[in-house]
């Protein structure tokens, strides 16, 4: 890879990193002494996609605005990867009149035109209508691509199932991606499967189904490329597994008492890794490190300042929006 | 366009007789010829042309790029038609009975009804939902439901069920043109198919051309002074064809085709039984907690005293829909029930 | 066996408090210790014990056998329990949040609630659907959901939703034992979660042993002379604070706790409108087409002379539960938007 | 395979298709002369299985009444296979009081304790609750198996997906059989999936999956035979498909106006087939064939004439069994 799309990858990362980091100290700030999920700024759950980076990050590199993603309940990373306004966005994380959706949806539900996005809380059922989206690019004659995004607890869902094997049969221009971080909330993936890779499903719909073992944003570049190269060129589909890494609990407030693997986690955060084999082959040095640092910080706190700076909605508009006026 | 609230009410004067399963295609085929954004998937849609004759003749006229037979993935379709809908398409998606909504609920109730909201407004979700409902063929309990009142209790989408062909047409076109998602339910015994029992009003009078029923218009088809009978779908049938009979005996039913459910149209509901004082709502859904319910609650929590007699039902008694004939006729809103229950009205 | 109406009434002296959570999980464990064909499937019940701790320490006491974590397959695991029950277990069966029904709707409703009917009684599916619901905590339009109406509107299966620690122990055990399909729904905010805001009854005397609280029959919680609100689950706490807060400016309400959707106690409903002459239904789900409308629609159709005042609702208004804070209170039943209905009763 | 339990494989079917022949008579004989769905006395859809009986007989044989069957809205094949009683079957079939549902199912909701069969309207979902009996037969340290039954319409279906998963998971004594008849209604399977066939599917369930191409009932019987032992035997599910035949419309009344593979169809018959071969080989002649079909009708013929006299159910009654009384 060209250096300067190494930097690119790793600026992605740091972005979203530094914005996790942040909405996890908003979230907490004002839930003290005791933990109150329904209080604070930042209220309701909140599933947070540290160590789940390079997933994003991988697979945006290779989309434009007009291409669309369909995220899960942990949108963050794929929403800002994808270029989703982060002022809105965060508006929105706060429940503010400025937000994608004026304070109705949340952190579960970012809606986003301008680029195609969306996300939903229910598991697997973005799948869907990412195919429709593609559909729409099809028949319309363009080579735009929808992307969707589920993880590995997901992939044993109904909809997973049907979505795949409409778009194969149809030869849409989807990428089905799968971010296997070892857990379904509380439930490893080998208590949810017994098959250790959902590349093998692919092949049960005919259609190219890769696996990424090692959480590393290159690889999933990579992989990533070639199945959305595939759909642009009219081939249909591809799935992308990637073994990937949930740094924190499920949801904030999520103690983790089950979970074995939680002393080994630190050392398989992706971000310090791929920092130092930026540094080590000389793309990177420290200053740049820094100043990355530094412009994601800006960044996310200028979208924080944004957020509490807009109003909180009128309770007299609790009932717009329910239907699109004529 | 003719636009017109009382279906029979259009001011050019009106031959052309369509069974409702053809004026639902009309409509179809108009809007597809006008906007080709609109397109048609589901089922057994293509070739077979939908095996109520909702979509018949489409795939010929249209072909396979804008008439697309799926898998039976209800879940995958549907959600694929709101998502082609978010992107600006215009899909008529059907499920082919309502009774297998278990199946693919959550892309209907939580995506397609939900997401306009949760976008605070930015998305728009224009799509119609169509499916077969009704029952009195023996078809038993998991192919002979109505469900409109679980449409119904679920914000964000409109519920209409034409009882005639010119409402089939009408209500349509409108649902297509309209910007939300809309659930069009279509009854198996008002299509006027050759190979099941016809209500004699499922072929009628269908309008030339453009025509709009608007939805959230209740549609006094009958007017009377007795009894109001608020209903909709095939029980419009039985209940004008009771009402023509107790005309005989003196008794004036005032006879309310709702066509939508959602919205409501309250207002003309409260002001027939403000002038009957006597309100029956006769559904083919099940009894409890659904459209029955709402109509009634909507009377009481307006004004109780409008009701000179206690309001009455007459709905499937919350029982699954039995496979044989004198079970199933024994639950469903039969003419025979209804002029009970118009005759307890005025008696009580 | 205590086998009580009033929670509150057993006849042995009460002392022992436990949240509404930690009784659920008593009434499951006594019913597992009692019948080894009892057992629990679902999402995160094991380790996790439940996310909101209604299966906690089950895994512990029972072993993996009996305590079964499931992958995100809800129409295989429910459709797994109803096969279970079909050969004679007894699953308790774990949907986590009712807004899930929709990916397994056609499970509950086409196969648990209808197998016995469509067997003519010959089997008998005996399952115990526990989930989650409730607003309040900013968990957006997916997951605050009510939806008691969606499940009460389908025939086949009963219906319940504890207010208190004391009936969710007793219905449990009396859904466990039933030989029916019985959905129970317990709020998150009545649960006594240590990380959610509590109301204060979440946690209260709960009697040792067994303890079924009958099916169908619903509770007097406070009676009264002047209003009746009919309510459930978490709202019936917040009637109880509006009652206590009115009954000091005078105006006495009776409320009543329905602690059953299906079957509905009709009578009980009728005796209090019969002597308080207004009627307030407090319902956290959707307004329309649900438990609101049918439970004014039960008093209209036996005597709308009962009702001095015009009926009255506080629901969701037909709205999908928003996120943000003011929005979301602005559509719960709040107790201010309870405290204003009965005023608007008393002074109608 | 021994002389008798190839006359019992014959025997079987030739029941089946005498069964599905009658009832054909039957359901058309009071529907002249215009058709009319809900009339005469069998009203309702009829989905027959003729052409379908070497799957239901393949894989039956290997079952007793203690093993469980799950079938389709096209179950008469595998109910009679399975030993379902012959005139409760019929008589809830025409509705009556004496039919297995005391009229309350029809003929798409049979329900039989005695032999753990059931069968639902619901495109497969069917395959969740026979994972639940075999979970109950594990639990209480049987070998009892269940055998659940789709088309291959339905195997895309979440449902199919969920149930394989869940069952391989938990390595149940199941057996996901898949009657491939090339159509769902009017929907060719390749219009349905791009999928040549569901044994590649079993891959990603960690499974074994079988494809048996050309409609014999012995190499079902062989195949169902091996799946049935695994079951059995405690090593969990496993998946067989057959391409079999659908002699007729998807239900009665369907013209088939889609169908482009109708003029060969006659002659893909495996009944006629079968018989051939079992004269060839000295197992059938020609008197063994009459008493046989003889036999068959006998068996048929008074099914029939008992669903005919048992009652209607009484009106008054239609609201019972809504709810098991304490
Ligand atoms: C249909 C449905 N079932 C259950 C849930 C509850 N739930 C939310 S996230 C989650 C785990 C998801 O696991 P996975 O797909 O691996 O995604 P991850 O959280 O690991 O990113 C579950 C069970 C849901 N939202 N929707
Ligand atoms: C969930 C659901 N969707 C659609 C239908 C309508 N339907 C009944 S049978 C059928 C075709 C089934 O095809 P297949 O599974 O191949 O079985 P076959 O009829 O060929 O035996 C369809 C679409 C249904 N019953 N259930
Ligand atoms: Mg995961
Ligand atoms: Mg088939």
């Amino acid at each position: 890879m060209e250096p300067e799309d190494r930097l690119g990858l790793y600026r992605m990362m740091v972005l979203i990193r530094t914005y996790e980091e942040t909405i996890l100290r908003e979230y907490h700030a004002d839930k003290k002494p005791v933990f109150d999920i329904g209080a604070g700024l930042i209220p309701g759950e909140m599933h947070l996609s540290a160590g789940q980076e390079p997933v994003a990050a991988g697979v945006c590199a290779h989309l434009s605005a007009d291409d669309a993603v369909t995220a899960t309940h942990r949108p963050h990373h794929f929403a800002i990867a994808h270029g989703v306004d982060l002022e809105k966005m965060t508006a929105e994380i706060f429940g503010r009149v400025d937000g994608l959706g004026r304070g109705r949806g949340g952190h579960m539900h970012l809606f986003d035109p301008a680029t195609h996005f969306s996300c939903s809380g229910i598991i697997a059922e973005g799948y869907p209508p990412a195919v429709g989206q593609a559909l729409a690019f099809q028949r319309r004659g363009t080579d735009r691509v929808a992307v969707a995004v589920t993880g590995e607890g997901a992939a044993n869902q109904g909809a997973f199932h049907e979505a795949l094997n409409l778009a194969a049969l149809w030869k849409l221009p989807v990428v089905f991606v799968v971010e296997d971080n070892d857990w379904g909330i509380s439930v490893p993936r080998s208590a949810s499967t017994c098959v250790t890779s959902n590349a093998l499903r692919a092949a049960g719909y005919g259609i190219p189904g890769h696996r990424v073992e090692d959480n590393s944003v290159e690889a999933v570049h990579a992989v990533a490329g070639e199945a959305v190269a595939r759909a642009r060129a009219g081939e249909g589909p591809s799935l992308v597994e990637v073994h990937t890494l949930r740094l924190s609990g499920h949801f904030e407030g999520d103690a983790q008492g089950y979970r074995s693997d939680l002393e080994g986690v630190p050392g398989r955060d992706p971000l310090p890794t791929y920092e130092k084999e930026l540094l080590a082959a000389g793309v990177l040095d420290d200053a740049a490190v820094s100043s990355i640092a530094a412009q994601a910080r800006d960044r996310v706190e200028a979208a924080v300042a944004f957020a509490k700076r807009s109003p909180e909605p009128d309770p007299a508009t609790a009932l717009d929006f329910v239907f699109a006026q004529a | 366009m003719t636009l017109t609230d009382a279906s029979a009410s259009s001011s050019a004067p009106v031959q052309r007789k369509l069974s409702t399963a053809k004026a639902m295609v009309e409509a179809i085929a108009q809007e597809m010829e006008r906007d080709e954004d609109v397109f048609v998937l589901g089922e057994d849609v293509g070739a077979y042309g939908g095996i109520f004759s909702s979509t018949t003749g489409l795939l010929e006229r249209f072909g396979p790029r804008r008439v697309l037979d799926t898998p039976i993935s209800e879940t995958a379709f549907i959600g694929a038609a709101i998502g082609a809908a978010v992107e600006g398409m215009r899909p008529i998606v059907e499920l082919m009975f309502v009774d297998f909504f278990g199946v693919c609920m959550d892309q209907i109730y939580n995506h397609m009804a939900k997401i306009h909201f949760e976008s605070g407004g930015n998305v728009t979700v224009p799509m119609v939902l169509t499916a077969a409902v009704g029952g009195g063929y023996s078809d038993g309990a998991q192919h002979s439901q109505c469900l409109w009142g679980t449409f119904a209790h679920l914000p964000g989408m409109k519920v209409v069920a034409p009882s005639n062909p010119a409402d089939a047409k009408g209500l349509m076109t409108a649902a297509i043109r309209d910007d939300n998602p809309v659930v069009y339910l279509f009854h198996k015994g008002v299509m006027g198919l050759p190979w099941m029992a016809k209500n004699r009003r499922s072929v009628g009078p269908v309008p030339d051309g453009d025509h709009v029923v608007p939805i959230g218009k209740a549609n006094i088809v009958r007017p009377g002074s007795d009894v109001t009978v608020v209903t909709l779908s095939l029980s419009v049938h039985h209940a004008l064809d009771v009402a023509e009979e107790l005309a005989r005996q003196g008794v004036d039913c005032e006879v309310v085709d709702l066509r939508s459910v959602v919205p409501l149209d309250t207002d003309t509901i409260l002001e027939s039984v403000a002038r009957t004082g006597r309100l029956l709502v006769v559904d083919e859904d099940y009894l409890s907690f659904g459209l029955s319910g709402e109509v009634i609650a909507r009377v009481a929590e307006r004004d109780p005293g409008l009701l000179r007699a206690p309001a009455a039902r007459v709905a499937v008694p919350d029982v699954p829909i039995p496979y044989a004939r004198p079970l199933e006729y024994a639950v469903l809103p039969t003419p025979d029930r209804i002029r009970r229950a118009i005759l307890g009205l005025v008696n009580a």
